[in-house]
């Protein structure tokens, strides 16, 4: 075990929680990351292994809310695949295994902030944080979209009033400054 | 504007960054004799149409994808997206 | 009749019954000695200085709608010559010195204000490369000024300078930039040519050239066949267009660069600023509107017209430099039609064709450009030889590898 | 009684009472009314003042359209120039004062332009003020704009915030008067999502303004039902306050809602307005019409107004402007409003009709003749009438109603492609074919001026877009008349008959202008400046294109029409920034150890939106240089630790990774070995150098690219269109992953020393040369990354881990080097030691310089292809005497060798022709003792040696200088290898 202690993206030791009436904003620190891409002529092979990793190949816009894994399509034959980062810390070289030279995976742990946002206000503050159809996505569909300039995942989860926003890491502080921002202007 | 991606579906426009006819696609030979007029005419002369036009779009802000979008530029109206992979193979570009 | 002071008031006191019109609206003679095709204002401008400065006789300017309706009337009205490369520099100061006697030139009041234009400074290599192009300025004999943030402060108190995300450190300025009337820059060159015995004949349309023994004889119109011995293009904007009829294809593309006015309020800016860190650069009219642009919408379009993120990105660099300006009034916003070019440089040069000429790919930069353009297209067309100035705006710099890329973008037109 | 001109009724709320200021005058006014409508139920009708004149203003309208009435509203930071008294919302406690005037509102010192109006036509400037040339900046210039604009801003921050926001939805509607209600409901009532967006504060349109009854309610009544319905259907978004200001491309609208206007202030963190873009599918435009008034002399004095407005004033606003009204019409609809005002108790002077079969009245006089003149110095106290038979009568009036008949607001039809087409039965442009994608036009706005025919249009207009089968439900019975109406533009010999109030345009400036030749509308709009004030010409062009049809001898629609452009009513440059103000113009990036860099006082400095640190002061240092030069020279001579993980960097994974990175670099890749790093060159396809970075083979068939921090997101664009787009069957993935690792270098003589205690495997200089790389593990088990590169020139490392451990590795790797008094250095010093081994960074990289121009031309390599090659041969990038990169040294060791300044030779002329080169990048060497910089100079590579002149006018400097090789340091690069 090495002796490197993790910080969160906005910094801290523990994850940042914002409970307003209408919304919690909670940084979720819990997710690792790791992008899967299918090499030439390979992707049915990845679909096998996606199939049998979360139990079905997340289609073009969706996410499959799997567990522990869960996995959203990216582009055209790309992947991300999330999930538990006490048991998946070095899920990057869990998936290699798995895939073998079917694909190229990066390790995308360090890359995002990733921010719950759960209430009855969730669908307001997604009107006034970006461009994605929140009103008439269901769950599980994924988009990526722009927050504040900056590129961002939003996955519309299970519970109809839960959205998850993935975002570049080294701005989590600008992302939580907007998410909380139209949180006071949805108040 | 609003572009008809082919895998995802209606996207801002905003979310893409432009670069221009699709022509940049159709990179000569650099062998050949004449690579130096080819590469000079591919890489500066454009149609430049008012109407229709092939142009490459990449997904910033989205799947990074680039697109050959048709669009008619007195309108903007566009009448076809496709992948800009899909397009260059189809031309039959190769390893 | 001469425009005066004196005659405003001698017409005044008898009802106004003696203005004529500014130019007159003559019928297309079947030849010219020279056609110009387009009547904006660096048609225009060829026009008038062929006609007075090399003395050239026979002259018609066409135009497809009415004079001055292109990129002269829809522009941000700044002059100025704050240009780093050999190539530029020396035209724009030419184009700055013509706009300095411009007025009297050809009796016209087109309100040129030389109340300077400042390009603010963000970063220290953002400053070595304004320390570079001042230096440029000045050793071809133009006038620059490094300005500190507490000099620009003085001049615009109202600059956010406390809570800037790009702090401001410094600027340059050119004290004799400034802004001009420019509808009247149109109409002060149309009368003054009309005056020389030029032609401006309006709704008149180029459908066409004809070509004789390699030669180009005259153009086709929508009111019929005009001949010509020399023929000059000046339709900036529609330039890929017009040449296509010769089978040329052009280093440009054509794109939509919008610009905004305020409402009209009691004046706040006394000169030009141009934010380095944004999109973004400003200035006030005489009669009160914040006139001010940003960056191109960047997809090739011939429509007259933009779209909505582009006014956003504007009015935020406008709000990160001027947060007092936020509840001022976008009064109208508008597009034009810009040759973009390879390497953000104009062309204005001698075609494959004998006695077809080129004037084109004014990027955003005609307006400034306009005297100067005009006056080496005049040159070009009159004596078969480049202007001194203008003798890098050749077709085959792009071949040769000679461009002129001030923003050093490359052959990416929509990015200078 | 205070408010001596308020009637009763109306949908103000006579229960709640307002106070407000108006020029420092308290009145009263209630809940429900605007600005305009409480100042006249007070008596007041001068409000304003004219553009040019500076002729006494009051309404024209009760709407948006409105020219005359503009105030400056609220006070301090927040006050708000050129706002409509007609559109802002009484609320308790608002202040307003009059604008564009000098002394108070009723004595004007300016008013005496109205005297020299003679002197002052259109266009008179063009004219003048051109002799002596000196004095137009200095005399004419400065008066004419003192004389310019309207209101003025505070010249304060303005301390609201505005939000942006995103909309979704089958059908936008666009105006809820009865085709706006017509069409929501029925589209509500399918199911479709539905957005109903109108302007005002009250929904309805001009159902609350008139009389007619719908169904045997009244029409404000009928809307309330009809709002209460559309409220409870959850498909249904009312947006009240909510001006659609444009119709863009393809179905997005761009709309803003008045969030806080009718508020003292904001309430705590909401928005003062909100920038919806409303993506539809769908497009309902039910705009309405907007009343056009009639020329005639003196037809602008405080109490003249549109006869529609003063119907809206009166049932609506329960107002009228005097307690006797005059009207004058050219149609039936000007009978309206003297039936309603006599209804509400108001004295009818008389209905001045210049049709001789205009309906008569019981209740008044209805006089066939035209309005030729009035009277009253800040009021209206008379017009003069002449009658048809030739005689003339004078009504007493202080208010006067004027309608010219209906203009269809087909504005938002324009603002792409379309042009309105004329028709002749309303004498007025509707909406032509050519409309925004997915849009119809129903009810006035369509040319349907009556209740009904606005109901009909409405329904079926949703009913086509959204295609609802069946049968439309049976609309209500309502009023149905028919249009009657005789164009009528300006009374025959007027000439201060004004066209544009606002800008003062009259009947004679559109003569002159046609008499100079400024005959095609955009010419008579940008002479006269028709149709250019903040009113944008909504009650203005139509009348000067009637007369300037007349004089031309062609109709109306020859003539053509201005082109309308957005946004629909102006609006605040605040909300179209929306939040990206002050600090949150653009986002923040943080590196790993931002907190820690924070912790020790460093100096931040902006580089491609991340905040990196500039240097880190310690105490006692008062200048930055103490700092950049201790850090210098501490690296150098035992190790430095700097955060360079804002250097983009690209996993390229597949097969064919090592082939993709041969197209791209133009040096070769193709043979790198696994556990090598190679400095790598990019060329645009142009041949000119795009940017440079290392490629890392961490396995056969993965590399770490990095790019300089400024470029990686267009290289990392670049690389996806080779591979996408020119190399499509290339098997290569690539992935941007700059923010995935924390990334630090290592540099100095003491940097393997130190990186020993944190590694878990051998980097001896045998087991881990110069350039280098390896996946290892840290700390006991860490994955990082390890590269042996170097840009300060020293023995230097790179180190990455997953940027969570990004923290404690920093505190780790200061922790360990403690003992060897490790130092952390930020971009400055990073800069200095670069320009010290003469590395080309940004200012280099400039976009115009070539391989050649940077001294690597032998790097392009001849036996592969690249980008950029074949372009890069081109003769103008390889001329004789081209710029050469080169290291200057000043001849005196305490001279400047400022950045930006440029190469002379030894002797000559100081000017642009005998330019020779220039500096690029600068820096004071705490290691030589004197300043340094490398530049261009031209065929600088056999320069070497050379005395020259650096020159910078600008700032005032001119050294002798040496041109030398750029690297000034270890110029063999044995530390680097140590």
């Amino acid at each position: 075990m090495h002796s490197l202690t993790s910080v969160t993206a906005l910094g801290g030791t523990e994850p940042r929680i914002d409970t307003f009436d209408h919304i919690k904003i909670t940084e979720n620190d819990g997710v690792a990351l790791a992008s899967v891409a299918a090499r030439i002529g390979r992707e049915a092979a990845c679909h096998k292994v996606l199939k049998k990793l979360l139990g079905a190949v997340p289609e073009t816009g969706r996410a499959v809310l799997h567990d522990p894994e869960a996995g959203f399509c990216m582009g055209p034959d790309q992947w991300m695949i999330g999930a538990p980062k006490d048991t998946h810390e070095l899920l990057a070289d869990q998936l290699k295994d798995l895939f073998g030279d079917n694909a190229s995976i990066t390790e995308q742990s360090g890359a995002w902030v990733c921010f719950d946002l759960r209430g009855p206000a969730m669908e307001d503050m997604s009107e006034r944080l970006c461009n994605i159809p929140i009103r008439s996505m269901i769950s599980g569909d994924v988009r990526r979209t722009v927050i504040h300039q900056l590129g961002c995942f939003t996955i519309r989860r299970a519970d109809a009033d839960h959205l998850r926003i993935l975002g570049p890491r080294a701005s989590a502080e600008t992302l939580h400054h907007a998410i909380l921002t139209a949180a006071l202007s949805t108040a | 504007m609003i572009i008809e991606h082919p895998l995802l579906g209606p996207r801002d426009s905003s979310e893409f960054t432009y670069m221009g006819d699709a022509k940049l696609i159709d990179r000569p030979d650099p062998e050949a004799e004449t690579a130096a007029r080819d590469f000079y005419e591919y890489g500066y002369l454009r149609d430049n149409p008012a109407g229709w036009h092939d142009e490459l779009w990449f997904h910033e802000q989205g799947d990074r994808s680039w697109l050959v979008v048709t669009r008619n530029t007195l309108t903007h109206e566009i009448s076809k997206v496709e992948l800009a992979r899909d397009v260059a193979r189809a031309r039959g570009r190769s390893k | 009749m001469r425009y005066s002071g004196l005659q405003v008031i001698k017409q005044a006191l008898t009802g106004h019954k003696g203005w004529k019109p500014a130019w007159r609206d003559p019928e297309p003679k079947p030849n010219y000695d020279i056609i110009i095709i387009g009547g904006g204002g660096h048609g225009l401008a060829t026009a008038y200085y062929l006609a007075k400065e090399f003395g050239q006789k026979r002259i018609a300017v066409l135009e497809k709608g009415w004079i001055g309706g292109g990129n002269v009337g829809r522009n941000t009205t700044i002059i100025r010559s704050n240009y780093l490369l050999d190539g530029n520099e020396p035209f724009y100061e030419f184009s700055l010195k013509l706009w300095e006697g411009l007025e009297q030139d050809f009796n016209y009041n087109a309100m040129i204000s030389q109340r300077g234009i400042l390009n603010l400074i963000h970063s220290d290599a953002q400053r070595d490369a304004f320390i570079r192009r001042g230096n440029a300025m000045l050793l071809n004999g133009a006038d620059a000024e490094m300005l500190t943030t507490e000099q620009i402060k003085a001049r615009y108190p109202y600059l956010n300078t406390e809570d800037a995300r790009f702090p401001i450190k410094g600027g340059l300025a050119q004290h004799r930039g400034g802004t001009v009337r420019h509808d009247a820059v149109a109409w002060g060159y149309a009368r003054g040519a009309d005056k020389l015995g030029v032609d401006i004949i309006q709704n008149c349309e180029v459908t066409g050239f004809r070509q004789e023994n390699g030669r180009c004889v005259g153009v086709e119109t929508s009111r019929g066949y005009i001949g010509a011995g020399k023929i000059g293009c000046a339709v900036a904007g529609s330039s890929s267009r017009l040449m296509s009829k010769v089978d040329m294809r052009l280093p440009m593309e054509s794109h939509v660069l919008q610009a905004f006015v305020s409402e009209g309020l009691k004046p706040v800016m006394p000169g030009v600023v141009t934010f380095g860190a944004g999109h973004f650069y400003c200035s006030q009219s005489d009669k009160g509107g914040l006139v001010f642009g940003g960056d191109l919408d960047g997809y090739n379009s011939y429509a007259q017209r933009g779209n909505l993120p582009v006014v956003e990105d504007v009015c935020e660099g406008g709000m990160a430099i001027f947060p007092a300006f936020g509840r001022a009034r976008l009064l109208r916003m508008w597009g034009g039609i810009m040759d973009m070019s390879m390497d953000g440089s104009p062309i204005i040069d001698r075609t494959p064709i004998d006695g077809l000429y080129f004037n084109g790919g004014w990027c955003y930069g005609g307006f400034k450009a306009t005297p100067a353009s005009g006056f080496c297209f005049a040159h070009l067309l009159a004596r078969d030889e480049p202007h001194p100035t203008a003798t890098a705006y050749r077709f085959n710099r792009f071949e040769t590898g000679h461009m002129i890329d001030e923003k050093g973008m490359g052959n990416q037109p929509n990015l200078h | 009684m205070t408010q001596k001109n308020r009637l009763s009724g109306g949908q103000i709320d006579p229960n709640e009472t307002f106070s407000f200021k108006f020029d420092g005058k308290s009145y009263q006014g209630h809940k429900g009314d605007t600005l305009a409508s409480a100042l006249l139920a007070n008596g007041v009708r001068l409000m304003g003042r004219s553009f040019k004149y500076h002729r006494p203003r009051g309404v024209l309208t009760a709407g948006s359209e409105e020219p005359n009435a503009l105030v400056e509203l609220r006070t301090g930071a927040r006050q708000e120039p050129n706002t409509r008294a007609t559109t802002a919302e009484l609320f308790d406690g608002l202040v307003a004062k009059s604008q564009n005037r000098l002394g108070s509102l009723r004595f004007d010192a300016m008013a005496i332009n109205d005297r020299f109006s003679n002197f002052l036509t259109a266009g008179f400037y063009y004219k003048t003020f051109m002799w002596p040339k000196a004095f137009w900046e200095k005399v004419y210039e400065p008066i004419i704009r003192k004389a310019a604009g309207l209101g003025s801003l505070s010249l304060e921050d303005d301390p609201d915030v505005y939000d942006k926001g995103f909309l979704h939805c089958d059908l936008l509607i666009i105006g809820s008067g009865p085709a706006g209600l017509s069409a929501a409901l029925t589209a509500g009532r399918s199911g479709a999502q539905v957005i109903l967006a109108d302007e005002d504060f009250r929904m309805g349109g001009r159902l609350n303004s008139e009389t007619h009854e719908i169904g045997g309610t009244s029409g404000a009544q009928w809307a309330a039902a009809t709002m209460a319905e559309l409220s409870a259907l959850p498909n249904v978004r009312i947006m009240t306050r909510t001006t659609v200001i444009g119709a863009f491309d393809h179905g997005i609208y761009g709309a803003v809602e008045r969030v806080s206007d009718h508020l003292a202030t904001p309430e705590a963190g909401k928005p003062r307005q909100i920038l919806w873009r409303i993506y539809t599918k769908h497009t309902v435009l039910a705009a309405g019409a907007t009343e056009r008034p009639i020329a005639f002399e003196n037809n602008d004095r405080p109490g003249i107004m549109l006869a529609s407005a003063m119907r809206t004033y009166a049932n609506r606003f329960a107002v009228t402007a005097d307690q006797r009204v005059a009207i004058f019409t050219n149609n039936d609809d000007g009978h309206r409003t003297a039936a309603d005002l006599h209804a509400k108790g108001v004295k009818i002077a008389a209905v001045v009709d210049v049709r001789a079969d205009a309906p008569s009245s019981m209740d008044y006089e209805v006089l066939h003749g035209e309005v030729v003149n009035t009277k009253g110095r800040l009021g209206l106290s008379f017009a003069e009438v002449k009658l048809a038979d030739g005689s003339t009568r004078t009504l007493e009036a202080g208010a006067l109603g004027v309608s010219g008949g209906w203009n269809p607001n087909v504005h938002m039809t324009c603002h792409q492609r379309g042009r309105p087409t004329w028709n002749s039965d309303l004498a007025a442009f509707v909406p032509g074919a050519d409309l925004p994608m997915g849009m119809v036009v129903a009810g006035a706005a369509n040319g349907d001026l009556s209740t009904h025919g606005a109901l009909l249009g409405g329904a079926q207009a949703a009913k086509s877009l959204l295609g609802i089968k069946g049968r439309l439900p049976k609309l209500p019975e309502t009023e149905d008349a028919p249009v009657n109406v005789t164009p009528f533009w300006y009374v025959e010999g007027a000439s201060r008959a004004w066209i544009d109030q606002q800008n003062d345009v009259t009947v004679k400036d559109v003569k002159l202008s046609h008499q100079e030749g400024f005959r095609s509308v955009e010419h008579l709009k940008r002479y006269t400046t028709l149709g250019m004030a903040t009113d944008q010409g909504k009650t203005s062009n139509m009348g000067g294109l009637a007369i300037m049809a007349e004089l031309a001898g062609k109709t109306i629609p020859e003539v053509g029409t201005t082109i309308f452009r957005p946004p629909y009513t102006p609006t605040a440059i605040g909300v179209l920034a929306g939040r990206h103000t002050g600090q949150d113009f653009h986002p923040k990036r943080l590196t790993p150890s931002h907190k820690w860099a924070e912790e020790r006082g460093a100096v931040f400095v902006e580089v491609g939106n991340w905040l990196r640190a500039q240097w880190f002061p310690i105490a006692g240092e008062t200048h930055w240089r103490e700092s950049v030069d201790r850090e210098v020279l501490a690296t150098r001579k035992s190790v430095g630790v700097c955060d360079v993980t804002t250097l983009g960097k690209v996993d390229v994974q597949g097969p064919d990774a090592a082939q993709f990175l041969n197209m791209v670099y133009c040096n070769g890749f193709a043979k790198l070995a696994v556990g090598k790093t190679r400095y790598g060159l990019m060329l645009r396809e142009d041949g000119i150098a795009m940017d440079d970075g290392t490629a890392a083979r961490l396995a056969e068939d993965h590399f770490v690219v990095t790019t300089t921090t400024a470029n990686a997101l267009p290289v990392y664009r670049h690389m996806e269109f080779v591979r996408q787009c020119l190399a499509p069957d290339m098997d290569v993935q690539l992935i941007s992953t700059t923010e995935a690792w924390a990334q630090y270098a290592v540099a100095g003589p003491n940097a393997r020393k130190l990186l020993e205690k944190i590694v878990d495997v051998d980097i001896s200089n045998d087991a881990f040369p110069f350039m280098a790389c390896a996946n290892i593990t840290i700390c006991g088990g860490l994955r990082a990354r390890l590269f042996r590169i170097s840009f300060s020139g020293e023995l230097a490392y790179e180190i990455a881990v997953p940027t969570a451990y990004g923290d404690a590795l920093m505190r780790k790797i200061m922790e360990v080097g403690e003992e060897f008094n490790i130092t952390p250095y930020g971009t400055e010093a990073l800069g200095v030691m670069r320009i010290e081994k003469g590395h080309a960074a940004g200012n280099e990289l400039n976009g115009t310089t070539t391989a050649a121009n940077l001294g690597m031309g032998h790097m392009v390599s001849s036996l592969k292809d690249s980008i950029g090659k074949v372009l890069s041969q081109r003769d103008g990038l390889n001329a004789d005497g081209d710029l050469r990169q080169v290291g200057i040294k000043p001849v005196d060791p305490a001279d400047p060798v400022p950045a930006g300044a440029h190469l002379m030779n030894a002797d000559g002329p100081v000017d642009a022709t005998h330019d020779q080169g220039y500096a690029t990048s600068a820096c004071y060497s705490p290691n030589l003792g004197h300043s340094i910089a490398i530049g261009f100079l031209k065929n600088g590579s056999e320069r070497m040696g050379e005395r020259m002149r650096l020159v910078s006018p600008l700032t005032g400097v001119e050294t002798e200088v040496e041109i030398v090789s750029a690297h000034f340091i270890d110029p063999d690069g044995e530390r680097l290898r140590a």
